[in-house]
């Protein structure tokens, strides 16, 4: 086909025009082989601009077109809408970045318009071996996967199952909701977290389009947006949910006891358990790994109490496989480690508590059933340190990133420590105060007015025991002065990180993460609920630290998207895909094994691409020696001619 | 002209060349090659056959024809006609001598190609006798030639231990012994008788006979279509290092060399190409008339022993045997010759 | 384990500086080309980054988008020295961080060995570059592509492996 | 000590039951002092049969000959073929499994330990003759090789080591791990050298004598692709280095040929030839298999298998990757590890 | 100094016909040479053809002989060359150098019957003999012209055609079934055995895709033609034109210099290399 490319050189108002000689670069492009028309234009993506460029495609009878512009991440689908309108498939228009990369970051104007002008002729060269494609087609299974049942998992489902769709929601522990059921009040307006959170929980239970499946782990996926195939794996449930009574006969033989996670580690629990009063699914559970063995000749005394025989040892571990269209991830975070804290004594003395453990020690549910005293001694503390940033913001030694939260809720502690020890002190380290968010400045002003919490602008050096006291070393940078202080509890403010396991379901849902293990997001700005991989979207904790309002918020987003995805009969994937060139193939697997999307599986001993999970990042062009695959419209032909234009 | 050369006045004569370009064998990297030669001194003539031939210096492996770009649209060619100084090759073995006239034949027939005789007519042959056949593979006078040919070389080297004979050929060969006039003895009595003697001796050396010359044309062509070239070719796997090396092989391959696909910059460039490469006679459709291992086999053994005498009357091949010993599988056109003759 | 590259790196810059000054005339500063492929999600994101952010750097680098680093072939670096480029820069996602989970790291590997090779057959060791540049690291991309084009002025013009035309 | 007779009664047998339509083996020939290639398919030739440290040839090439041959032909033949393999033939062989060329049920491995030896390295031979050729190569035992010059028939003794590939003397795997049958002791690795200690003696030189070796090495290149020939792993259908659409179905358009790449030209420069060498090296990373062909059947002597075992070094030091060693395992550029180098990127 | 016989003369496309279009696209194109050192050239003979930066093909001079201002080259659309040819425009520039090959012996045909069979771009190299033929109307017998394509529209030099009826007999023949198609439908072989020329003082020419050829010659003989009688043109891959570089050789014959036009009494001597 003889080629009749056109090129349009914008100016971007003196954006581009103030370094780069437009005029010049139009110019020499028209003179290109193939290239039948080339003009400049102030403001391209204007509306004047776009019909410029329609009728240009329509009086030029123009095949291929090169808009050398902004960088494509912002008006590449501007104007392959405007290419299609003028009846050029999308796929023949490509976008040549000359601002960001170049008109922006150079100043001198011969040097700019020479790299413009290497810019957009690579840009020529490639768009005149485009294909022209059509989106590939998918359909769709109408049922979202939620994984991960705390606070952003449970909205997530509820939002889903309203907008009609069904869902499955997994978690790994024997009871929804997550951290929040830890929780005692809330910041900022102290209502208590499981008042607000069970209703919701039980909307859960009561949900027909909801399948829970707690003590549940995704094992392995499979599929694409619009149709994955997932499997379930399901812990041996030991204690059938449907006929226990919650009589709790069996705890008090369990001869087993353990730290009960529910309370931080702060009490002990059976091996046969609730986990919590309130625990969805409403059943007792045996921890398989703390019973003397499932065997009832070591014990098998619940057995023998349960009057329904709700318990049978022999259960096994179940897979199902699931149908899914799409899948949203909310697993949480954990608090960074109290045994990285040595310097502030964490993980070693009794009386340094993580802000969890403080919360579960204000809980009315909690081990003290709400009073605050020291689990050394069970005296109640007369003078607390709060210590904010523990691990947070400490590139060198933690965690770079700031764990958001952590101002706002030590704020809290030190007013609920002062509700409940009215003569008590509590005095907070901090770097700084981040109370972004409605209320939340005023909060912790009031902590700090109304309760008389000392703030000390400063980081503490070192916390030791000392004559049944915990010494606080620090400074107050403030004031200038060194700070020693006799607490008789130290409640450090740990960093939030993604929680255990992020990793490993990242990997099998082949989403990635970022830097510090939280899951990426597609886009820091424009695409905060999406994850890399299409019909995978992100919730809560799992992306990033952040409070209730925020979790909830984001779970409403990240299924709304969701139920948009899935409003549609047929999904568009794009058709960048990679292509096998057949008689070039010698089926030597080589693609297969780096496919990262299991897209590549070899039909009569060659290899051949499963488009709709194909994404197009040419892992396996970059390992096939007989160059016997390309990804569309990247071919390598096209990438060696744009090299040769640059080098020209 | 013939002249007594002492072994020592050797290197100089080489420096009394000293505007021409002089090279002679040298032994690296395990292998006799030619090689520059800056001074006398530098001259080892100890060498048995190089492994490439002499038609390097006027076929050499890269030809620009010319140079192309566009000026204001319009296409420029600007030849590039070699202009190489006056070479001098010494050591030359007679088999590689005899391979020049037959390469002058295939670039002066019907077309003069310009390129290799601006290389061709200043080049001088010194050729170096084979005191003793320098491997069991040779076999030039099966084919017609002696150790001691003259065929296509200027000035013919015998060495006599302490001395060598040295006889002027051609006016080329005469004239590049004049200017080393110095270093040159007058032939005395007993010389003649001498060289006579080692050449009988060289020439009685057992050599692989190749059997009644003039039969074997007709014995490859009533085997055109025999299985046997397939079967002798079973084990050849097409890597053309029996061409490369081969004196008289001339096949080349034309291609376009871009410099800058903006400027149409670019050169139109000659290289050695051979009939023993699947794509040399493949068509762009994919039809290949020789398409398999066997029909190259056949055509290698056919053009120098049948076409090529048919043609000019005389063999392309003169018996260097390094087809032979470089094949990396043993495919010898010795064995072939006979089989095909049986 | 010996890593060569770091044995012959200072030696490397010592022998560029050395011919090169004697080569170079003096006061023509020599002006490196260089091809460098971006992956579309980090590194050409990383340099847009740059370019909202005005940072001023060198122009010597001419930008290849393309999907992800794992997507490199060797060819491609081959050639762009073939055809003359002074200096090669492969940027992708930090490890971990690749859009499309694996690709980087089977680029690590593979431009590993096309470094050491290059290396080997004596391509001087400051020609050839990985970077890895987050979308987040405008200023990174700019110092890597500066301190590229300083290094490669010292060296001067590549022609080892550039076409001989 | 292999017995020859012993292979030969193998290969005789396996024809005789019908359990493999062919035989590749080594025979003499009559072009030098070294080993032919032979293909035998009738029992009366198995008695042609020969083994001896001048049986220099990877055989494994002729069974990729094969099946491409059998996938054009009509009527393909697809039996099994049998094959006599050294330690790192037979490496060859497990690389081609690797990669599904053909299965492990197509081929009869007749393994033959090299035992204490290996072969005989042309190259060192030419060296030590000057250029001369050797009438009669023969195992000298535990002394190492006898040889003798054409012309004058006396027969020298050389020592094993100054005269056997150097792969040989650096192999730690003589014995072939993949085969039916092993003929021979099992002598796995020998004390004469350190695998490797080429490529690390050539990274001890700077950047500059490094790359006059290869320009002088590049130079010399004829561009005959005897290296490509002769690699069993080079079994493209069209070598990405060649500009020539090979493979023409009555799929391929006129574009596809127009714009078949050309990532080098033919012309044998040091800068084309240096793209098709570094080319052939990477695309033999973690492939190779070391057995010394490519640099055997180099007309010039370039020495190949220096840039392949430089990249065999780093696969085995920075990857702990051995081509020909796991067939089930996915190759060296198609997988990572977490912890491959990082340090050299910035 | 000899004429440097690889540098090719500078020749300008002055006019471009689409003949067919598809998978194997034919165009016709018409070669000045803008700096008046064009050459002469007999019916047969071909012309190398380069695309600057793509390389040189062999192609067949397709216009008489007579037409002195310009040249014309019917080129399929095969590989690198010929696809720079079809993205040629009116105005580009091109390299050619010949006239290579020998012709077609016109002159020994005089007052000769002339039966040409051609198909797809096998029209072009017989093409310049039709239009001598024509020109010199007088020296020779009845002139037949056989031609197929795949459908009507696929037909090269149309045009050409109508004109030709009047000095010969034309029979037009499609592959494929057509509406309202007047002329023959089916492959030229059988077009030629359905009229069955005689073979009496006649020549026949032929040319086109191999296996047509092979069709053409066997009914060619049934129809009573002689191996002399019988004349066609060969293809071989050729580089250099000039018997140099080797591959076009059919035995002993270069193709592109004892070639390309055999009789097919000659070509029978010749081993079946092509
Ligand atoms: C000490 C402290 C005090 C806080 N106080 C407040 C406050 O006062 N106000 C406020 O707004 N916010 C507060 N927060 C923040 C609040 O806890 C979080 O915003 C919220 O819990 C995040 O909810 P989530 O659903 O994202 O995560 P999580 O609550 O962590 O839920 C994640 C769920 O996923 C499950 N899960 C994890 N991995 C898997 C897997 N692989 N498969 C299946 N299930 C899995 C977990 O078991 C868990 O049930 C506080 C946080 C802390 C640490
Ligand atoms: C005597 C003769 C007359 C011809 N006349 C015509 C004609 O009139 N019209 C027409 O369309 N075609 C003709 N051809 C065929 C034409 O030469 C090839 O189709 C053309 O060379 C393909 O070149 P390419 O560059 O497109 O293909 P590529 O495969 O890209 O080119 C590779 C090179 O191979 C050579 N080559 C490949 N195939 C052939 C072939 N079949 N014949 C010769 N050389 C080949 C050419 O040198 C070409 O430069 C003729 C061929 C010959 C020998
Ligand atoms: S890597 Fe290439 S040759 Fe191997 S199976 Fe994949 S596409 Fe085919
Ligand atoms: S005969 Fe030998 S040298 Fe010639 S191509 Fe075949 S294998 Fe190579
Ligand atoms: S055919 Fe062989 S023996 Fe004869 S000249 Fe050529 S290389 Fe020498
Ligand atoms: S034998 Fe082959 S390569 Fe040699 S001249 Fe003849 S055709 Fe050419
Ligand atoms: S060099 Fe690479 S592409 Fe070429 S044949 Fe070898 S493996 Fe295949
Ligand atoms: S065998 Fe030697 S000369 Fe031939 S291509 Fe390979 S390296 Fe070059």
């Amino acid at each position: 086909m003889t080629k009749r490319t056109g090129v349009f050189v914008c100016h971007c108002g003196k954006n581009i025009a103030a370094t780069v000689d437009v005029k010049k670069v139009a110019q020499e492009l028209a003179e290109d082989d193939g290239v039948v028309f080339s003009e400049d234009y102030v403001y391209m993506c204007s509306d004047p601009g776009q019909t410029a460029v329609i009728d240009a495609i329509k009086d030029n009878d123009l095949n291929g077109m090169v808009i050398s512009c902004c960088s494509p991440t912002l008006h590449e689908k501007t104007f392959r809408d405007a290419s299609e309108l003028g009846d050029l498939n999308a796929f023949q228009c490509e976008i040549a970045n000359i601002r960001e990369q170049c008109a922006w970051v150079h100043n001198d104007m011969e040097v700019a318009t020479e790299k413009a002008l290497k810019i957009t002729r690579a840009s020529v060269r490639r768009v005149q071996h485009n294909q022209a494609l059509e989106p590939i087609g998918v359909p769709v299974t109408r049922r979202a996967l939620v994984v991960g049942a705390g606070i952003a998992g449970i909205q997530a489902a509820l939002d889903l199952t309203d907008a009609g769709l069904d869902v499955v929601l997994v978690e790994k522990q024997a009871t929804i909701g997550g951290n929040m059921l830890k929780l005692s009040e809330t910041f900022p307006t102290l209502d208590c977290s499981q008042c607000i959170l069970s209703p919701k929980m039980v909307s859960v239970s009561k949900n027909s389009k909801i399948k829970l499946m707690t003590e549940s782990e995704v094992e392995s996926i499979s599929g694409f947006v619009g149709n994955f195939k997932v499997k379930i794996k399901k812990k041996a449930e030991f204690v059938d949910p449907e006929l226990c009574k919650l009589c709790d006969d069996c705890t008090p033989v369990c001869p087993v006891a353990v730290p009960n996670e529910y309370d931080v580690g702060l009490t002990n629990r059976r091996a046969i358990h609730i986990p919590f009063a309130q625990a969805i699914p409403a059943s007792f559970t045996l921890d398989e790994e703390a019973c003397l063995g499932l065997d009832p000749v070591v014990c098998g005394k619940c057995e023998e109490v349960c009057d329904v025989g709700a318990i049978d040892y022999d259960k096994k571990p179940t897979v199902t496989e699931e149908e899914i269209g799409a899948i949203v991830v909310s697993t949480g975070f954990d608090l960074y480690g109290m045994e990285h804290m040595g310097e502030f004594g964490g993980g070693r003395y009794p009386d340094v508590l993580d802000g969890l453990q403080f919360e579960r020690l204000c809980s009315a549910s909690g081990a003290t059933e709400g009073h605050i005293m020291r689990p050394s001694d069970h005296k109640v503390p007369k003078e607390i340190v709060f210590i904010q940033c523990s691990g947070s913001r400490d590139p060198e030694n933690h965690c770079a990133y700031c764990s958001k939260i952590c101002c706002m809720y030590t704020a809290k502690h030190a007013t609920l420590y002062k509700h409940h020890v009215p003569d008590g002190q509590a005095y907070i380290f901090y770097i700084d105060i981040r109370s972004g968010g409605k209320g939340y400045e005023e909060f912790v002003q009031r902590s700090m007015e109304n309760d008389g919490v000392i703030y000390l602008r400063g980081r503490v050096s070192r916390v030791y025991e000392k004559d049944g006291k915990l010494k606080v070393m620090g400074v107050d940078t403030l004031a200038g002065r060194n700070i020693e202080i006799d607490a008789d509890m130290v409640v450090l403010a740990q960093a939030m990180e993604p929680s255990k396991g992020t990793a490993e379901i990242a990997k099998i849902l082949k989403i990635g993460r970022d830097k510090d293990g939280f899951l990426a997001e597609a886009h820091p700005k424009l695409k905060p609920v999406e994850s890399v991989t299409a019909g995978i979207y992100l919730a809560g904790a799992a992306q990033g630290p952040k409070d209730i309002p925020e979790t909830v918020s984001q779970a409403g987003a990240a299924a709304s998207k969701v139920i948009a995805l899935l409003s549609k009969d047929q999904l568009a994937h794009s058709p960048t895909v990679a292509k096998v060139r057949d008689p070039w193939c010698t089926g030597c697997e080589m693609c297969v094994d780096a496919c990262p999307y299991d897209a590549i599986a070899l039909v009569d001993g060659k290899a051949h691409v499963n488009e709709v999970l194909c994404e197009g990042c040419g892992s396996c062009v970059g390992v096939c020696v007989r160059a016997a695959i390309d990804v569309k419209n990247v071919t390598q032909l096209q990438v060696h001619e744009m090299i040769s234009a640059i080098m020209a | 002209m013939e002249k007594i050369l002492n072994q020592e006045k050797l290197r100089e004569w080489v420096d009394m060349l000293d505007d021409c370009e002089v090279y002679a064998p040298a032994f690296a990297d395990s292998v006799w090659n030619f090689a520059r030669i800056e001074a006398g001194t530098d001259i080892d003539l100890s060498h048995t056959n190089t492994i490439g031939s002499v038609k390097e210096f006027v076929f050499p492996q890269r030809e620009v024809f010319f140079r192309f770009e566009k000026k204001d649209g319009v296409p420029v060619l600007t030849p590039t006609l070699p202009d190489p100084k006056p070479t001098v090759v010494f050591g030359v073995r007679p088999c590689d001598g005899r391979g020049m006239p037959r390469n002058d034949t295939v670039f002066n027939k019907e077309f003069v190609d310009p390129y290799y005789w601006a290389r061709r007519d200043k080049l001088t042959l010194i050729g170096l006798a084979c005191n003793l056949p320098h491997s069991p593979n040779c076999f030039c006078q099966s084919v017609g030639g002696s150790p001691h040919s003259e065929d296509g070389l200027d000035v013919l080297m015998t060495d006599l231990g302490d001395r060598f004979h040295v006889k002027g050929i051609t006016v080329k060969g005469v004239e590049a012994m004049e200017r080393g006039r110095d270093a040159f003895d007058a032939v005395r009595d007993g010389d003649q008788a001498e060289v006579e003697k080692v050449h009988d001796t060289s020439r009685s050396f057992p050599q692989r006979p190749l059997g009644n010359l003039d039969a074997i044309p007709e014995a490859i062509r009533e085997n055109f279509d025999s299985p046997l070239w397939a079967d002798m070719a079973q084990h050849c796997i097409g890597c053309g290092i029996c061409t490369f090396l081969c004196p008289t092989c001339h096949c080349f391959d034309i291609n376009d060399e871009v410099i800058s696909p903006t400027t149409g910059e670019g050169e139109r460039v000659r290289t050695w190409d051979n009939c023993q490469f699947p794509d040399f006679t493949m068509h762009t459709s994919g039809h290949n008339p020789r398409a398999d291992l066997g029909s190259r086999l056949r055509q290698r053994v056919s053009h120098k022993f049948l076409y090529f005498v048919e043609n000019h009357k005389t063999q392309q091949c003169t018996g260097c045997g390094r087809c032979i010993t470089e094949c990396p599988v043993g495919i010898d056109i010795v064995a072939v010759l006979e089989r095909v003759s049986q | 384990m010996s890593n060569p590259s770091k044995v012959t790196k200072a030696e490397d810059d010592t022998q560029g500086r050395a011919s090169v000054a004697g080569a170079r005339k003096p006061g023509a500063t020599f002006e490196p080309r260089i091809v460098a492929f971006l992956c579309k999600w980090c590194s050409s994101a990383g340099s847009d980054l740059a370019g909202v952010s005005r940072i001023q750097y060198s122009a010597n680098a001419t930008p290849i988008t393309i999907p992800c680093s794992g997507s490199v072939s060797p060819m491609y670096i081959l050639s762009a020295f073939n055809k003359g480029a002074d200096g090669v820069l492969i940027s992708g996602c930090h490890p971990g961080d690749c859009h499309y989970m694996e690709g980087n790291y089977l680029a690590r590997r593979k431009l590993y060995l096309v470094k050491e090779l290059l290396q080997f057959i004596g391509l001087e060791s400051e020609r050839f570059r990985m970077s890895w540049v987050s979308a987040a690291e405008g200023a990174k991309f700019a110092e890597v592509v500066d301190e590229f084009v300083e290094d490669l002025r010292v060296l001067g013009p590549q022609n080892r492996l550039k076409a001989k035309r | 000590m292999v017995n020859v007779e012993e292979i030969r009664d193998y290969a005789a047998n396996l024809l005789k039951k019908g359990e493999v339509k062919s035989v590749l083996g080594f025979r003499r020939g009559s072009a030098s002092a070294f080993a032919e290639p032979c293909t035998i398919t009738d029992v009366g030739e198995a008695t042609s049969l020969v083994w001896d440290p001048t049986c220099l040839n990877n055989l494994t090439l002729y069974l990729v000959k094969d099946r491409k041959q059998q996938a054009a032909a009509k009527n393909p033949d697809n039996r099994p073929v049998g094959i006599v393999a050294k330690g790192c033939d037979s490496r060859a062989i497990g690389v081609l499994l690797q990669e599904n060329y053909f299965k492990r049920e197509d081929v009869v491995v007749i393994g033959v330990s090299c035992e204490g030896t290996g072969v005989v390295d042309p190259r060192k031979l030419s060296a030590k003759l000057k250029g001369r050729t050797a009438s009669r190569v023969t195992f000298g035992g535990a002394d190492g090789i006898n040889v003798s010059v054409y012309g004058d028939e006396t027969e020298t003794v050389i020592p094993a080591r100054e005269i056997l590939a150097d792969r040989c003397l650096e192999c730690r795997a003589a014995v072939p791990a993949l085969n039916d049958v092993v003929f021979g002791e099992a002598v796995g690795a020998r004390e004469f050298d350190e695998p490797f200690h080429a490529a690390k003696e050539a990274e001890s030189l700077s950047a500059d004598e490094r790359w006059a070796t290869w320009e002088h090495h590049f130079d010399r290149c004829l561009r005959c692709f005897a290296c490509r020939a002769v690699c069993p792993m080079c079994y493209c259908p069209e070598c990405v280095v060649d500009s020539t659409t090979f493979v023409v179905t009555l799929g391929t358009s006129a574009e596809e040929k127009a714009n078949r790449i050309r990532w080098c030209e033919r012309s044998a420069n040091t800068s084309e030839s240096a793209v098709y060498h570094l080319t052939r090296t990477i695309h033999l990373a973690g492939r190779c298999i070391d057995c010394g062909e490519c640099e055997r059947v180099c007309p010039v002597n370039i020495p190949l298998r220096l840039l392949n075992t430089k990249l065999e070094k780093e696969a085995f030091e920075m990857f702990e990757y051995q081509a020909g060693h796991d067939i089930e395992q996915a190759s060296l550029l198609s997988s990572f590890r977490d912890e491959d180098p990082n340090s050299f990127i910035r | 100094m000899t004429d440097n016989l690889y540098l090719p003369k500078i020749g300008r496309i002055v006019g471009i016909d689409e003949e067919t279009q598809g998978a194997r696209a034919i165009k016709t194109f018409k070669v000045e040479f803008p700096n008046d050192d064009g050459f002469e050239h007999d019916c047969g003979q071909c012309a190398m053809l380069s695309m600057f930066g793509k390389g040189e093909s062999m192609i067949s001079i397709a216009s008489s002989p007579l037409v002195k201002e310009y040249k014309q080259f019917s080129i399929m659309k095969m590989g690198r060359v010929t696809s720079a040819f079809h993205a040629a425009k009116i105005g580009d520039f091109i390299g050619i150098r010949g006239p290579y090959g020998n012709q077609f012996p016109l002159n020994d045909w005089k007052g000769r019957d002339l039966v040409f069979i051609g198909g797809g771009v096998g029209l072009a190299p017989i093409w310049p003999v039709i239009q001598t033929a024509v020109a010199r109307r007088g020296d020779f017998g009845k002139i037949t012209v056989f031609y197929g394509a795949r459908t009507s529209s696929d037909i090269m030099y149309e045009a050409d055609f109508e004109k030709l009826k009047a000095s010969a007999e034309v029979q037009l023949s499609v592959d494929a079934p057509e509406e309202g198609w007047p002329g023959y439908t089916g492959f030229v072989p059988a077009n030629l055995m359905d009229k069955a020329p005689s073979p009496d003082n006649a020549i026949a020419i032929t040319c086109g895709p191999p296996i047509m050829i092979k069709f053409v010659i066997q009914n060619l003989q049934a129809l009573g033609f002689a191996d002399e009688q019988i004349y066609t043109t060969i293809e071989n891959k050729m580089k250099c034109g000039v018997g140099k570089c080797g591959r076009c050789n059919v035995g002993k014959d270069y193709v592109c210099v004892k070639g390309p036009v055999y009789s097919w009494a000659e070509l029978k001597s010749l081993p079946q290399e092509y």
